[in-house]
C-alpha cells in the first residue's frame, strides 16, 4: 500500500459524518490535476456512466509499474477516482493484482460507490486496471 | 383548503414504503416520475393471487384457473373504465415501452416511404426509438413538431406543421417525464384528426395525475405503464380504437393469440387476443386492478387541487434559492421539478440529496434529444405525487440548501 | 426409500397455494406444466420489495433505486448460476414466449432465402409460431425433424436428418409440455454443431426439473419461464452464448438500452442491456431469485428420484384404468401424462375433475401440430412436480375413476 | 318462460349433489338431436372454443318466434346448450331481450359455464342471440 493512499485512508476514516466524508472526497478530487481537453476524447470514456470518466492507464516500460490517470466532469466521481489512482499508482501487476478495491472501499465505508447500480464508472475502471494487470501477469 | 378535504394523512399510512427512515432521516420520495409507491391493498392483492388463485389464465377448466382469468379480466375492464373506452379496446403489455414497440411494429404494413412519423422533441427514448426503426424499415421520414425554447409548445404554430405536415402518424406525450409540462393536446389532436393522421398519445406520465376521458381527448391510440399509476411492475397497457387496434398487425406470436397452427402456417385471433401471447403478467395485472380501485376511490379534482399545491409550494421554495435554474413550465405542470444549480454536476447534487434521506433523480432522464434542445447535460428531477406531503417539499429544500453548502 | 430424505412435508407447508379446500375437496394441484406454485419465501420476497426498496433500477442515484438495482443484478447472477453460464448472458423477458420472439426476431439479419430453419412437431406454439414468422419474412426454409407415430424421436433417424438438413438454426424443446416426454438433446446438439447449425432449446419445461448446466448441454440460446420454476408471473430468460447473443438484432427499443439518441439516430449498448429496454418486471426479477434460492436449496439428485417415483406411481394406477390411453413416454418424463379415456371429450373429464377438486388440463395445451400428429383433438393434462405427494396422486385416481362412473 | 324451460329447471335444482346435477345436464344434451354432419361447419362454429359449438339461428319469418339449433363435441356442453335453447326458443325478439341468462344460470347454480374464463362458446352464443334480438327491435 502506498504512502499516498494511507493518507487518503486517514482523512475519510477521520471524517465526522457522512457529509464532512463527501467534502474530503471532493476536496481530494480537487488535488488530482485536470486531463487536458484534448484528451478528453470519447474513446477515452468509460462506458456506461451518467456522470463522465476518461481515464488512460499503462505499465511503464522500464519498471513495469502502472500509470493511471484520468477525469470526470463530477465532483464526487473525480474524488473516487483520485482515491483509486492513489491505491493502484506505481504499482507492479503483481501488487496490482494482490490489492482488492472492494475491501479498501469497505473499510472507508465507501462499497456502494462501486456497486453495479451506481454505474459512476468506478467499478468499470477497476475492471479494467485489474484485467490489464492480469494480462501483464500471462 | 385542499389539504384538508384531502386526507393526506390517511393517505401516507395507505403506503408503506414511504414510512421508513434512511441514514437517520426520514425518507423524501421525489421519484415518482420514475415509478410511484404502491398502496397496501396492491401488495395485498399480489399476496392473495398467489396464495389462492395461483393458475394461469384462459387455458384452465379448472377453479383456480378460472378465479385468476375472472380477475385477469375485471382487470381490463376496470383499467378501461378508467379511461373511458371498452375493455376489448386495451392490450396489456409489459409496460408503455413495448406498447409503444407494439404500435410501431404493428403499423408498419399501413406506412410507406411516402409517409411521415411526427415525433416531438420533448418525447422519452421509448416515444423516439420505435419510431426511428419503424421509419428506417419502411423509408418513411421521421418530423419533429417545433419546439419553443423554453420547452413548451406553441399551439398556433404546432397546428400549423401538423396541418402541412399531413403526417401518418403523431406521437407525443400527454405530459413531459422530464419537465412535468402538461402538453395541451385537445388542439393538436383536433388539428391531425382533420387531416387524417393517427395520434398515438405516450400517457406514462399523464394516465394518473390526469386520469385522461380517452372517448373524450379523441386520440387513437395511448399507452401506459401501471408501475407508474400505483401498480406493480412489469405490467402497462396500450388502447386502440377497436378497429384501428384489430388492423395492427401481431407483435409477438405463440400461444394464445392463435386461431389454428399447423406446421404451415397460424392463423391469429381478434384483438386484443391477438397482440397477448404466452403467460402473461397474471399477478401483476391482478395486483394492477387494486391500484385502480385506489385511485379511482380518489376524488380527482381533491386530487390534483392537492398536487397543484405542494407542487406550487415546491417551485416557489426552489425558486428561492440564488443559482438554481428551473426548466420546468411552472403553470402546466403535473408536479415534476428539473433544475439545475449553477454548473454543479446533477450527479453530486443527487448523491448528496440521498445522504439527507431526499430521492430524486439526476441525468438526461431518457430525454437526450431534450437535454440537447435545453442546452444541458442533465438535470435534477423532482417528481412529486399526491402523497407528498408539504414536510416533504420543506425536506427537500433543507437538504438542498445543505447539499449546495457542501459544493460551494 | 427417496421420500424419507426428501421432506415433502416439510415442502408442503412451503407453498400455501396447495393448503386448501375446493368445493370440501382437498386442493389436487396437477397443473404445474401451465403454472408451477410459489413457495411462500418467493410471495415474501416480493412484499418485502414493494415495502422496503420499491423503486426503479440502473437510473437512480437514491438508495432504493441502488436497494432495487442491486438486488435485480444479483438476481441475474443467480440463474446465471443455477445454468452454470455467466451474468451478462442472460436476458430479462417477460417470460419464454418473449424471448423465442427476441430471439426469432433478433436472428432476422443473418438468415436469407438460402436458410432452413428447423423446428419439431412437438413444440409449443411459441416455438412454432415466431419461426414461422421469421422464415416468411425472410423467404427461409420452415423445416420439421421426423417425430415417431408414438411422438418419441428416433435419434439415429433425427442426427441423420440434422446432418444433412444443415439447417441455420434448430430450435427444440428440453421437455414437451404436452407429454413431459424429455428430449435426449445432447446427441442432437452434437450432430447439429457439427454442421454449423445454431441450436435454440426450449426449456420452459425443463428448467425446474431438470435444472440444466448449459455450458455442458452446449446450446447456443435457451429460453425458460420464471413462473413454472416457482417464480412470480411475467418474468422470464433467455440465455445467449455471449458473442451470438451480443450480435442479435436488439428487439425491443427504448430507454436503458441505448448509448446515445439524437433525434436522427440512436445507437445502443451492449447485451444484455440493449434487449432490456422500458422499466423492467422489477418484484418479479426480484421474487425469482428467492425462487431459485429455494430450489438451489433442494438437492437435485433426491428431487427427481422423489418426482420419479410419484410420476411411475401415478403412470401406473392410471395404466390400470380401462380404456385409458396414455400418450406419454413412461420412460423419460418430467412428471407429465397426458391421456384420453375411450372416445370422451377431455373438457368433460376436466370439469368433472375440478368437481373433486382436482386440477388438470384438458385441450391442445397449445401443440396443435402435436394433436394432429396423435390423432387426436386433444388429451388431459395431469402434471406432477416435487410438491405433489402420493396422495394427491391417489386422490386424483379416484376422483377420475368417479368421474368416468358420471359419463359410462 | 317456456314449459319446457321451467322442467329443466325442476331437475336441475332438485340435484342432490353437484354430480348429480352434471348428470342432469349431460342427460339433457341427450335429449337434444344431433346436428347433421353437413351442418357442422366451420362458419357455423361459435369461436374460440376448447369445446366444438355450432349453432344456427334467425327469428322465424311468419311468427318473428326465435328458432336456435345448436351441437357440441363435448356433453357437459351439449347440455348447457339445451337449457340456452329451452331458455330461448320460441321466444319473440321482445321477450328474448328480457330474458337475462345469467340470471337464470345463477339460479341454477352453473353461473360459473357463463363466466369469461370458460371459453365453451354458452357466453358466446347468449350474447349472439341477445345481439340478433336488440338488432331485431331497432
Ligand atoms: C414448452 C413450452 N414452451 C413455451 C411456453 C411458453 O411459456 P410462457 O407462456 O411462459 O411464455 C410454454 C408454456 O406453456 C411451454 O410449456
Ligand atoms: C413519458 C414516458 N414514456 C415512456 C416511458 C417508458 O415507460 P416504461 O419504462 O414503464 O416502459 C416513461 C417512463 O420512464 C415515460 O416517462
Amino acid at each position: 500500500m502506498t504512502n499516498t493512499f494511507n493518507s487518503v485512508i486517514k482523512t475519510i476514516q477521520h471524517a465526522q459524518s457522512w457529509q464532512q466524508k463527501y467534502r474530503e472526497i471532493m476536496l481530494l478530487g480537487k488535488t488530482l490535476p485536470a486531463l487536458a481537453d484534448v484528451l478528453k476524447t470519447d474513446d477515452a470514456l468509460v462506458p456506461g456512466c451518467e456522470s463522465k470518466v476518461w481515464m488512460f492507464m499503462e505499465f511503464d516500460d522500464s519498471e513495469n509499474r502502472l500509470v493511471v490517470i484520468g477525469d470526470s466532469d463530477t465532483r464526487i466521481v473525480k474524488g473516487l477516482l483520485a482515491i483509486i489512482l492513489a491505491l493502484y499508482n506505481g504499482l507492479t501487476p503483481e501488487e496490482v493484482v494482490n490489492i482488492n478495491a472492494y475491501d479498501e472501499f469497505e473499510k472507508l465505508g465507501l462499497i456502494k460507490h462501486l456497486s453495479a447500480s451506481r454505474g459512476n464508472g468506478i467499478k468499470a475502471m477497476v475492471e479494467a486496471i485489474q484485467s490489464m494487470a492480469a494480462n501483464k501477469l500471462n | 383548503m385542499p389539504s384538508q378535504e384531502f386526507d393526506i394523512t390517511k393517505i401516507r399510512n395507505d403506503f408503506p414504503t414511504l414510512n421508513q427512515t434512511l441514514n437517520g432521516n426520514p425518507l423524501v420520495y421525489l421519484d415518482s416520475g420514475a415509478t410511484s409507491q404502491k398502496p397496501q391493498s396492491v401488495i395485498d392483492a399480489t399476496t392473495r393471487f398467489y396464495n389462492l388463485s395461483n393458475a394461469n389464465v384462459h387455458r384452465g377448466r379448472h377453479t383456480l384457473s378460472e378465479r385468476a382469468t375472472e380477475q385477469y379480466e375485471a382487470a381490463r375492464l376496470k383499467i378501461a373504465d378508467y379511461f373511458n373506452v371498452k375493455a376489448n379496446e386495451i392490450v396489456w403489455t409489459k409496460g408503455a415501452t413495448e406498447a409503444l414497440n407494439l404500435l410501431a411494429h404493428g403499423l408498419q404494413n399501413q406506412i410507406t416511404h411516402e409517409d411521415t412519423v411526427l415525433i416531438t422533441p420533448l418525447e422519452h427514448h421509448a416515444n423516439i426509438v420505435p419510431w426511428q426503426v419503424l421509419t428506417q424499415n419502411t423509408g418513411a421520414t421521421l418530423s419533429v413538431l417545433p419546439l419553443e425554447q423554453n420547452a413548451t409548445f406553441n399551439i398556433a404554430r404546432c397546428i400549423d406543421f401538423i396541418t402541412h405536415t399531413k403526417a401518418k402518424v403523431l406521437c407525443i406525450s400527454q405530459a413531459s417525464n422530464t419537465l412535468g409540462n402538461i402538453t395541451n393536446l385537445a388542439p393538436l389532436i383536433a388539428a391531425a384528426k382533420a387531416v387524417g393522421t393517427l395520434v398515438v398519445v405516450d400517457g406514462a406520465q399523464g394516465a394518473m395525475h390526469l386520469r385522461p376521458n380517452l372517448k373524450q381527448l379523441g386520440c387513437d391510440f395511448y399507452v401506459f405503464s401501471a408501475h407508474k399509476m400505483l401498480g406493480p411492475t412489469g405490467v402497462g397497457g396500450l388502447y386502440g380504437r377497436y378497429e384501428l387496434l384489430n388492423a395492427l398487425t401481431p407483435y409477438q406470436t405463440g400461444g394464445e393469440m392463435i386461431d389454428t397452427v399447423t406446421l404451415e402456417k397460424s392463423t391469429y385471433r381478434d384483438a386484443p387476443a391477438k397482440f397477448e401471447t404466452g403467460t402473461p403478467n397474471i399477478a401483476g395485472v391482478i395486483g394492477f386492478s387494486a391500484a385502480i380501485d385506489y385511485l379511482s376511490a380518489l376524488n380527482i379534482q381533491q386530487l390534483q387541487r392537492y398536487e397543484q399545491t405542494i407542487f406550487n409550494y415546491a417551485a416557489t421554495q426552489l425558486s428561492k434559492i440564488d443559482g438554481v435554474t428551473i426548466y420546468s413550465d411552472l403553470n402546466n405542470n403535473i408536479g415534476t421539478l428539473s433544475f439545475n444549480y449553477k454548473t454543479e454536476h446533477p450527479y453530486d447534487l443527487a448523491t448528496l440529496l440521498d445522504g439527507f434521506g431526499v430521492a430524486v433523480r439526476s441525468g438526461h432522464h431518457c430525454t437526450q434529444p431534450l437535454m440537447h434542445h435545453l442546452g444541458v447535460t442533465g438535470t435534477v428531477r423532482a417528481s412529486l405525487a399526491f402523497y407528498n406531503t408539504h414536510q416533504d417539499v420543506d425536506n427537500f429544500i433543507h437538504a438542498l440548501k445543505e447539499s449546495i453548502d457542501l459544493l460551494d
